[in-house]
């Protein structure tokens, strides 16, 4: 391995493809996993499997078992081999198969991995990327439907970005891989299928920090993150068509830090919003985004800022059940007409 | 601590006795069939794992039970849910996610239950299951009871702190509390040998110097002996202990999963051979039972399990306005009244979409 | 064990004590186990060492091992053998020794705990309780410091209570330990040697999901909870003494269930708001809080809701370092003259 | 896997090594001494856990390991820091809080570290350590070094999860790592017997096919031989192994803890006839060394600790403006431009008291 770790780069690929989401993050570790030997893969079935949810297929074959290494299940374990591992300068990728099994090695992430930097005086430190699907809406039922972004995004040490599209998809993991903190990448289970147009150009990274302006309107404001963010959109198209109403759609991108600039920019010029999460509300993302905007925005909002989440309770298995309690593009609809003040 | 690996089972089941229990392994086989039908056509969803190819570990260590025993398994549990006694009417609608449902039609696959026979669930953490059992056994040691728990994990599963910790705790506190790990030799696609620097699983068990017992999971009746051992010394003496039971799964990890990129045909066909059903049919032949009375049986079991598909068909699905019913207990109403939409300060929909309370 | 496991009361002891916050749980506790033998306390040390903190001190010579039973360290395995427990019927009051270390059982409170009651239908309850305290000040550093109370009371399927003082202390710990749901009691480090008058009355409980007014005031209504609720009330006192302003102080004491009704109804009055926690605030309780009120007062509001909590940092070691990382009186008070629209 | 139960070890010291050796022994018990002095003096703060009587373990097991190295441990670790040559004004400045200790203030008594002497810490999570060694020893192996990782643990630790995880992990991956369990019989008050249910904690190596050793702890040259073979095996062959060193402490678990609630006087003055101070002296002595020479270390090491207090003592605190200084890396001030105080929409004082960055 070279001092920097950093290989001698390829000639750059260039261009703009369509590919799914899942895609352009196997794009983004495979263009790092050739840029720099000190990235590798760490998770249950992440090679011989292909991925439970084919993220990374093939990278096995490509890169060989050192760089695409398959665990054993114990995450508690695994995630923490991956903290040691970069407070030596690797740069893991821990993937967990679904954000549920996080919980498992919560005190690895929270006491250990967002520790290092401070706990120990800035003389080390600790660039973990761990990946992981968040998300409801298979069926899967209590234990496996869950959403803790706002969690880890509350955890001072830790980074958290959530990308809502291939492009961000690709740019914020390659970011995140480069990043010398530790960055939790939430991912999203209905997501990893959504097609878009990807920069394959391997320089190309997405900044962290940054929300985007995903859709321009003038009368609502819908703030999001992740899957959320893909139903805001569907449903500004929808009420554009049907209604004649203008939403603007931010894409928080990043959860912490907060971009809570480009929000208060958008409600500077409509006025109202709504926050939607694919979580549940209370004490979740949508929270802390409603508290800055009544902060930042206290003479802008004409209306309080509402929200729209998962049905606080845990997910129950029966598809009709499942249904109702998702944060489904109708709930949404209503909701932002319901800000607007044309429900009814 | 003695650590024995495949025990020769003295037991000598009469043929009535070993018909009954032949016809529940059937009835799993040809239940988990329908089940990867019905999950095909879309009228199962979630994870659905199955688990053809088990099922002499399963009737067998859950024949060892008494009926006031306790049951506590992973998530691939059609099999011990039936074995059980649950109807199999009652798992199919869970499948189906209907009312009538084992568990209303919020559990579904990987959450069946049936607390008046014992079996507490059904639960798909790997591993989560464990300290749950231990606090089972834990009650049973309090109220002075001679009853034994049961609990069924994965091979996977022994490569979770939670094992650890299971297993120190009942050992140290002695609860009477059984641990059978359902070894179908892998995880996933991760086998035994790239898991668990001990493969030998059973052996595990001496670093609580606690008993560890291997038995040929594919004979109904060496599991069964083998389990009856164990549970008894739980419930008399208050010995856990650890059952491994060596199988295979003849299907994917889940219904969703081929199965193939891990393991070769050539390994499925070979373990094939062993198929539990197959021995089981050829002991109960061997003990004279009459060919007729067998494909009998069969021919009963294939129109239960079609019942039981029309049964969860026709079943409704739970009501929608009872969404968040039984996430909290009755009387809960009072304390969440300030909190919910409706009461002054509620926001629409944001903690309930649905009714509270059962 | 009795059928109902209510044993026959004693003749009740009543009338009002000055005792500390610890020895009101304590007293909670002793009346319960005298009350119910379904109920046992488990945990780290609460036995022959008479608790880390000294909540649970001569209990076991009071009931014996059964009753107070101590563990080895192995968080998961405990909390989970109580949730086992409770769905027996037993009443568990797991304590752990600080909520620093319900990270490495977190798996057993959310993914299994709070799931139980919806899950399986309805078929099976989990009354337990988990104590345990959370908070920083004594100098212990990141990893020992920490305050996750918007986690859990984010958490469907569980509900959590934080008591502010000795008779709510025993209050609630008691209306947690009879309720039939798993409920988390925040505790805090600090907190424990505050005294208070309680009412010994063992038929006396505190109603979970009621918010308190614990000062009343005009012209600021400062929402906290646990150590916050001593903090705030002490800036009132002094603020009324030296500058002439009135602070209304609204003690949450139930995080899940959350009593917006009362919160709203103080700020109606008094159109400001402060909140307080010592945990950090970015996606933290005071995030929830911010959120509801913009929500249920938004015509009442005469200035944005601000919010003071502890440095978004992980606790540094150094006694200066700490102090300027954490929620003090000064911060409070400095933060209530913002709001005032008096300070500078 | 050999499981081996008190070696005797054929290591034998020169005089000038072993002189060496317990001049920095004597270090640690002096400095521990000054440690509790100063924390009752409410110069040192939080939690404060002293290793006296655990000396030989702990310069034993650090003697054995190569300048590349490295070590981890848990928060039982002033001697640990020491015994790597940490200088015990760095050590003390950080139980001072001030800004030259040696994680600059911020760690304190848990949470001693030297990078540049391969000590990454100082942990205080309980087990929380173990995944994390097994993480470094992964990358010692990427990058194909022959070096190994010494970790640290108590008696008590061995009961949770995360020891099994890593134990495992460190076995199916072949890592060079080495699983130092200082047992010193209890866990705050939870003697090994209550809380392990293989009190014989080594042999709970077998578990995962690795070696598995006890030594007296008390037995510098003992402790030292025992590891210094098992970290070149972990080097060398890449095996992982467990050596347990039985000592004990004492203090109580910190210095808040009187230590008398759940053992005996007279069980610690029994210990105290161990003492692996007068044992190691008595060697020296025996091996030739000169009373003169010893009482003049004696001495020096005594004027040391108090060089090293008062250099704590005058040593300035860290800078309150730079309270944030460390939690991020340089260069992340720019992602945090939107969400800081002093941004447009920036909350005064929510996210950063003080500056971010190094
Ligand atoms: C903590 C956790 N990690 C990962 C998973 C995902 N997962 C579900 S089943 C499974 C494999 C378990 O294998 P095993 O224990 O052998 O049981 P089997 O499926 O063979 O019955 C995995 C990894 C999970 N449910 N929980
Ligand atoms: C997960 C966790 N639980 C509890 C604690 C509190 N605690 C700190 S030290 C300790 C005892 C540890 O005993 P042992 O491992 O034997 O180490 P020793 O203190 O004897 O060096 C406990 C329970 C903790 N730090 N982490
Ligand atoms: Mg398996
Ligand atoms: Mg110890």
């Amino acid at each position: 391995m070279s001092g920097s770790g950093v290989a001698e780069a390829p000639a750059p690929a260039t261009g703009v493809e369509t590919m799914t989401y899942r895609e352009a993050l196997r794009l983004a570790m495979r263009q790092e996993l050739e840029r720099d030997e000190r990235v590798f893969i760490m998770g249950e079935e992440v090679g011989l499997f292909d991925g439970s949810y084919k993220v990374t297929a093939g990278l096995l074959d490509e890169f060989g078992p050192d760089r695409v290494r398959d665990t054993p299940i114990s995450e508690e374990g695994f995630v923490g081999a991956g903290v040691g591992a970069a407070m030596l300068g690797e740069r893991p990728i821990v993937e967990i198969m679904t954000i549920n099994f996080l919980l498992v090695a919560m005190d690895q992430v929270v006491n250990h991995a967002a520790k290092i930097g401070a706990m120990f005086g800035g003389e080390v430190r600790c660039p973990l990327v761990i990946r992981t699907p968040n998300g409801a809406g298979n069926q899967l039922t209590a234990q496996h439907s869950q959403s803790f972004d706002g969690w880890f995004a509350g955890t001072p040490g830790l980074k958290v970005v959530a990308p809502a599209n291939p492009a961000d998809a690709k740019g914020l993991l390659k970011a995140a891989i480069r990043d010398d903190d530790p960055v939790l990448v939430i991912e999203n289970l209905p997501i990893y299928k959504e097609k878009g147009e990807v920069d394959v150009d391997p320089d190309l990274v997405t900044p962290i920090g940054r929300a985007a302006v995903a859709r321009e309107g003038s009368d609502l404001t819908v703030v999001a993150h992740s899957f959320a963010t893909v139903r805001a959109l569907k449903v500004a198209e929808r009420l554009a068509a049907e209604r004649g109403v203008s939403l603007e759609v931010v894409d928080l991108r990043s959860l912490r830090p907060l971009d809570v600039e480009t929000v208060a920019a958008s409600v500077a010029k409509t006025s109202r919003v709504l926050c939607v999460e694919e979580g549940w509300p209370s004490y979740g993302v949508s929270a802390e985004i409603a508290a800055r905007i009544q902060h930042a925005c206290f003479d802008d909002l004409d209306a309080p800022v509402e929200r729209v989440g998962m049905a606080e309770v845990p997910l129950p298995y029966a598809k009709e059940l499942e249904l109702a309690a998702m944060p489904t593009e109708e709930r949404i609809e209503r909701a932002a007409l319901q800000v607007l003040g044309l429900a009814g | 601590m003695a650590v024995i690996d495949r025990t020769d089972s003295p037991l000598d089941l009469d043929v009535d006795d070993l018909f009954g229990k032949y016809r529940t392994m059937f009835l799993i086989r040809r239940f988990e069939e329908a089940a990867e039908r019905q999950y095909k056509a879309a009228r199962i969803g979630g994870y659905c794992h199955l688990s053809s190819g088990q099922e002499a570990a399963t009737v067998g260590a859950v024949s060892a039970l008494e009926e006031d025993d306790l049951l506590v398994t992973g998530y691939r549990c059609h099999g011990f849910a039936l074995a059980r006694g649950v109807p199999p009417e009652a798992v199919m609608a869970e499948l189906f996610g209907r009312a009538n449902g084992c568990a209303h039609g919020r559990g579904g696959s990987m959450h069946l239950l049936d607390v008046s026979r014992g079996y507490y669930g059904g639960w798909g953490i790997v591993a989560g299951q464990l300290p749950i059992a231990i606090g089972m056994a834990l009650s049973l040691v309090r109220r002075g009871k001679e009853q034994a728990v049961l609990c069924e994990l994965g091979d996977g599963a022994v490569n979770m702190g939670a094992w650890h910790e299971s297993l120190n705790l009942a050992a140290v506190w002695n609860l009477p509390v059984v641990f059978m790990v359902v070894n179908n030799l892998y995880g996933m696609g991760t086998s035994v040998e790239r898991a668990s620097a001990e493969p030998d699983i059973f052996k595990r068990a001496a670093a609580f110097r606690i008993e560890g017992e291997r038995v040929d999971g594919d004979d109904l009746e060496e599991v069964e002996w083998a389990a009856a051992r164990l549970l008894r010394a739980a419930r008399q003496e208050r010995k856990p202990a650890v059952l491994e039971a060596l199988t295979y799964r003849y299907r994917g990890h889940s219904v969703a999963d081929a199965g193939l990129a891990y393991r070769t045909k050539e390994e499925i066909e070979e373990r094939r051979h062993e198929d539990p059903l197959v021995r089981t049919r050829e002991s109960l032949e061997a003990r004279g039972a009459p060919l007729e009375g067998i494909e009998a049986l069969e021919a009963e079991v294939e129109a239960e399990v079609e019942a039981a598909v029309a049964y969860a068909e026709a079943d409704a699905p739970p009501s929608v306005d009872r969404l968040a019913a039984g996430v909290y207990a009755a009387g809960s109403e009072e304390q969440f009244e300030r909190m919910r939409p409706g009461s002054p300060a509620g926001e629409e929909e944001l903690v309930f979409a649905g009714g509270l309370g059962k």
